[in-house]
């Protein structure tokens, strides 16, 4: 029941990576040169389309490091974080979350639900696994096309950040390019190590 | 201790290195990792017998009425779709598609009006087609005021304004078929493929058959004194032949067959059948006793001709009055099967159309209970699945 | 504060008995024949500038009879109403209303609150007041414009009937005629006596 | 006993016949009579100064968001008005008017989208202008994102797509006058009518100057770490002379002339204007100890210079955390005023700017609590006046 559909069109094909490096750019750019187009959001697809992908390794079999050896959990949220339960608002994931759990809405982890569409945008977090005693950059994207799932909703600070640093902030209603805005809940999308 | 959040700045400046030297990612190769993932859209299997649809008017921002679909077997919401401004849901009797009624205004509670059909891939749960009506009744959404034929190929679409009218959707090409006409009578009982029967306010029924374009209309003498004790709206239908079940504020239950030529069996008591005498009606307003009352307070499941109807004890003019029990009777001997006490009143009562079949009430607070409606013991519930839970919707029904 | 505005242009400016018995003449109409033009709601406009308007005298200063002779209260919610605050919902009046009531939206009793329209048409209820000992015909007027005040809501059945008898009925969005239909509370206007 | 309902059909035969026969209504005149009514609306007095709009984000229905017009001394609602999805609203400062900026879908979830400035009469609250928007931010409504010049004669739209840009909207043409463009920055603080001040990512200010048709900007260093202790957006500005307090996470508080010319001061404690250490930032993020946290957190007294903020006890990164407890501040001595304990904890505080001013608080229900911010005593609450009250706008501020 709760298989993709490869064949819709609709998903999201490109490597998160790209879009994560955009807005980097985008981030730079727009302190680099603020009158320049490089600050637009128009410039995402310009310049995503210059940027490889990376090439992150999935190693399936990574094994979680002994318990005993792990760094500390780096923040309040971390340090009481769970990895087993994505439908609870301490999932290790949610760490800078805000809003409805895809998770509780007919969506997954970072799945949406049905009737709905991945914004190609989102706000990025840092959030600590506690299994594997590492942190992990996690996109915050957000599932658009019908109004709020209305499940009980989570909010996760940690660094969080205000609107005037729009890749930190998860105020945003991140549904730009999804056709209709109206948001529905939030997917955390692992696309990368922070080392 | 490690700094958190990870500095964008530097970050960003690694990756634009990556990019400039070549040199792409090795850095994170070696540490202990979780598969970097893509994001995807969840799709649905076919309907199956207990996914039901749950429609919420959400009274207190009716705007964003929404209908809920859920796995009444896991318990599990699995997904939603708008049914604005008290929207209307209604399925194909094989789960090929479901139909939402709704109206919007361009500018949310000003500018155009909009009545809309939309028809929902049931898997995807994206708009197949959004076919503009002519109008539709705004009114607390009941079940019959959007019903379809049991072949699923058209669907009935009450309204009122500028006159009591059916449209008749075509579902195959989206297409308005026929608008039928109906001053005095209100809302569709759907007999078959061939037509279906409205309720007039002099408590009699108009019959509409659907044939090669036109609609044919008779009419029965009235059967029942709509002041003294009209019967339900929320009344239930076997769609597949058209015999139907008409609930009066008392609890008298008038078991009909509609078609042309609908025939009006002689009622029988609800509390009669249960071993208590018959309710009295409006000519004695302050007894207390047990009577059927709430929203879509009754439901049939068709294969055993078994009614659950929402009861609770209370004078007349209280059929609006959530039920604190469930009563089961059979339609065939007019017998109670079993009193089911509810944990919370419910104003609705709902059924699946399978062998194993679920029972479904809801709360005030929004809560779903589920049910095994062969032992009428509570399964679980789904706490707070919306605002205004009024009826549920299942396959086949 | 709370003054209606007499230049508005947007009060109701025809006797609301040409309304009721405009209603209820559609509804002889739609039996009489249930085909004829009469029953149209769109006739409503024609037939009332057919009526004239009832002189319905205003005895103001009429007092109420003696509680001991008075008639018994003829259901259970008239037994327990109440005749001093319209913001509660055994008050008299609202023995058939169902929704937000306008006393407590900002309108008042018979009055709408700022930024929304009365309909022109109702449902109609027969309420006992018991400080009168007599029963009065109310039009449940809704006041429309903006979505649900959201207020607690009441619901009253006292001679509530299906919407197949719609001057009857509450659960209709009595909100034709006002541009957008959006139903935000209801009033309950005394149009006459129920002798 | 007394039949119940009314008959309709008597009471419609009687009507007839009395338009047939010419007499009356004579049967009424003998009866104890309660006056017949006509329906009327109100129509409010010109605004006053505990007179306020409390914005309604409504999260769970963001398309229904509306904006509540309380009488604060009475706690009584006067009445609502729309404002849509993340809507937002402004105030003349005098009172003339009030402009909700909300966004809206033609078919509610779907369709064209339409961004609104509409501008209400404050005292029929009908809409006078509904003027169409290049854009705006979709953002969890903040004050700042929409905010009016001091003379009232422009309100400043922040947008986002296709670039952070400040749309100028001038009231009396209800027309664009200018769009100006602020990449890398953010929001906007009013000074006077000269102009406003954004708040830029590298945590330096760009000060807007409007003349002619035109906008002049120039920029401030940065003067705070926006990843190690950014300073809140919910900063109060005295519009008038466009002095603002911006607060940062840990609990410092810069005060800022803004201008063309911006001069940012030295920054101060919150925590040791209240006799306590100064709280450290991201650095040390388990630190537990009184910070400022909430939403539109902070509210600032023109006259007096009394600055008013949501506090709770917490570690860094719990800056959206509702304050259990608001504490006044002098902003001219640093010095603590009173800290006043909240019933329920509060993510939101507003004042007035009168001389007897109020002080506002919210709680996760809905509720509103008013407060006199004289004595810091409790006057009144309005139980669930919405579902997620952010923040009050009241005259003058």
């Amino acid at each position: 029941m709760t298989q993709s559909d490869p064949t819709s069109g609709r998903e999201m094909r490109a490597n998160p990576l790209d879009r994560v490096t955009e807005r980097l750019i985008r981030h730079v750019a727009g302190h680099s040169s603020r009158r320049s187009l490089l600050g637009r959001l128009g410039a995402w697809a310009t310049f995503g389309a210059l940027v490889p992908v990376l090439p992150i390794e999935r190693v399936s079999a990574a094994t979680p490091a002994k318990a005993a050896s792990l760094p500390k959990a780096p923040s309040p949220f971390a340090a009481k974080a769970q990895t087993t339960d994505p439908t609870v608002c301490n999932y290790w994931r949610y760490c800078a979350i805000d809003g409805f759990l895809c998770a509780s809405c007919g969506g997954g982890i970072h799945s949406c639900p049905p009737g709905t569409r991945p914004s190609p945008t989102s706000w990025i977090g840092t959030c600590f696994n506690p299994g594997y005693g590492q942190s992990y950059l996690v996109a915050y994207r957000d599932c658009c096309g019908q109004d709020a799932c209305s499940q009980p909703a989570c909010l996760g600070t940690d660094g969080d950040q205000p609107s005037y640093r729009p890749q930190a902030n998860n105020d945003i209603i991140w549904c730009f390019g999804t056709g209709a805005l109206v948001y529905n809940c939030s997917t955390s999308v692992i696309v990368g190590n922070a080392s | 201790m490690r700094k958190l959040p990870t500095t964008l700045a530097t970050m960003t400046a690694f990756l634009l290195a990556t990019v400039a030297s070549g040199a792409c990612g090795n850095a994170y190769a070696d540490d202990p990792v979780l598969q970097t993932e893509e994001s995807d859209i969840i799709k649905l299997s076919p309907v199956t017998d207990h996914r039901i649809l749950v429609q919420d008017a959400v009274g207190h921002h009716a705007k964003d009425g929404r209908v809920y679909v859920v796995d009444a077997d896991k318990g599990k919401l699995l997904g939603m779709v708008q049914a604005a401004y008290n929207g209307n849901v209604v399925q194909d009797p094989k789960g090929r598609a479901f139909y939402v009624g709704e109206t919007v205004w361009s500018r949310g509670n000003r500018g155009d009006r909009a009545d809309l059909l939309a028809s929902y891939d049931p898997q995807t749960l994206e708009i197949v087609n959004d076919h503009l009506l002519p109008g539709r009744a705004l009114v607390t959404p009941k079940k019959n005021d959007l019903t379809i034929s049991s072949d699923g190929s058209r669907v009935y679409v009450y309204d009122m304004v500028p006159t009591n009218a059916v449209h008749v959707i075509d579902t195959a090409s989206h297409k308005l078929s026929l608008n039928v006409d109906l001053p005095g009578c209100a809302l569709t009982y759907p007999w078959g493929n061939a037509g279906f029967t409205s309720i007039c306010a002099d408590g009699s029924l108009a019959n509409v058959s659907l044939n090669a374009g036109k609609a044919d209309v008779t009419h029965t003498k009235p059967f029942f004194d709509p002041e003294k004790d009209a019967v339900f709206e929320h009344s239930p239908t076997r769609r597949t032949d058209g015999k139907t079940w008409f609930i009066s504020y008392s609890g008298l239950v008038y078991p009909t067959a509609l078609s042309a030529q609908t025939k009006i069996d002689t009622a029988w008591s609800i509390q009669e059948a249960a071993g208590m005498k018959a309710a009295p009606a409006a000519d004695s307003p302050f007894t207390v006793t047990w009577r059927p009352g709430g929203w879509q307070l009754s439901a049939l499941h068709y294969a055993t001709g078994h009614l659950f109807v929402a009861m609770h004890q209370g004078t007349f003019w209280t059929h609006k009055t959530a039920g604190t029990e469930v009563w089961e009777l059979d339609v065939a001997t007019h017998k109670l099967i079993r009193r089911i006490k509810l944990p919370k009143p419910s104003s609705m009562v709902g059924v699946t159309q399978d062998a194993k079949p679920l029972m479904f009430t809801s709360d005030e607070a929004g809560d779903l209970f589920i049910w095994d409606a062969t032992t009428g013991k509570m399964l679980r519930k789904m706490p707070h699945l919306g605002d205004d839970l009024y009826f549920t919707v299942a396959l086949g029904e």
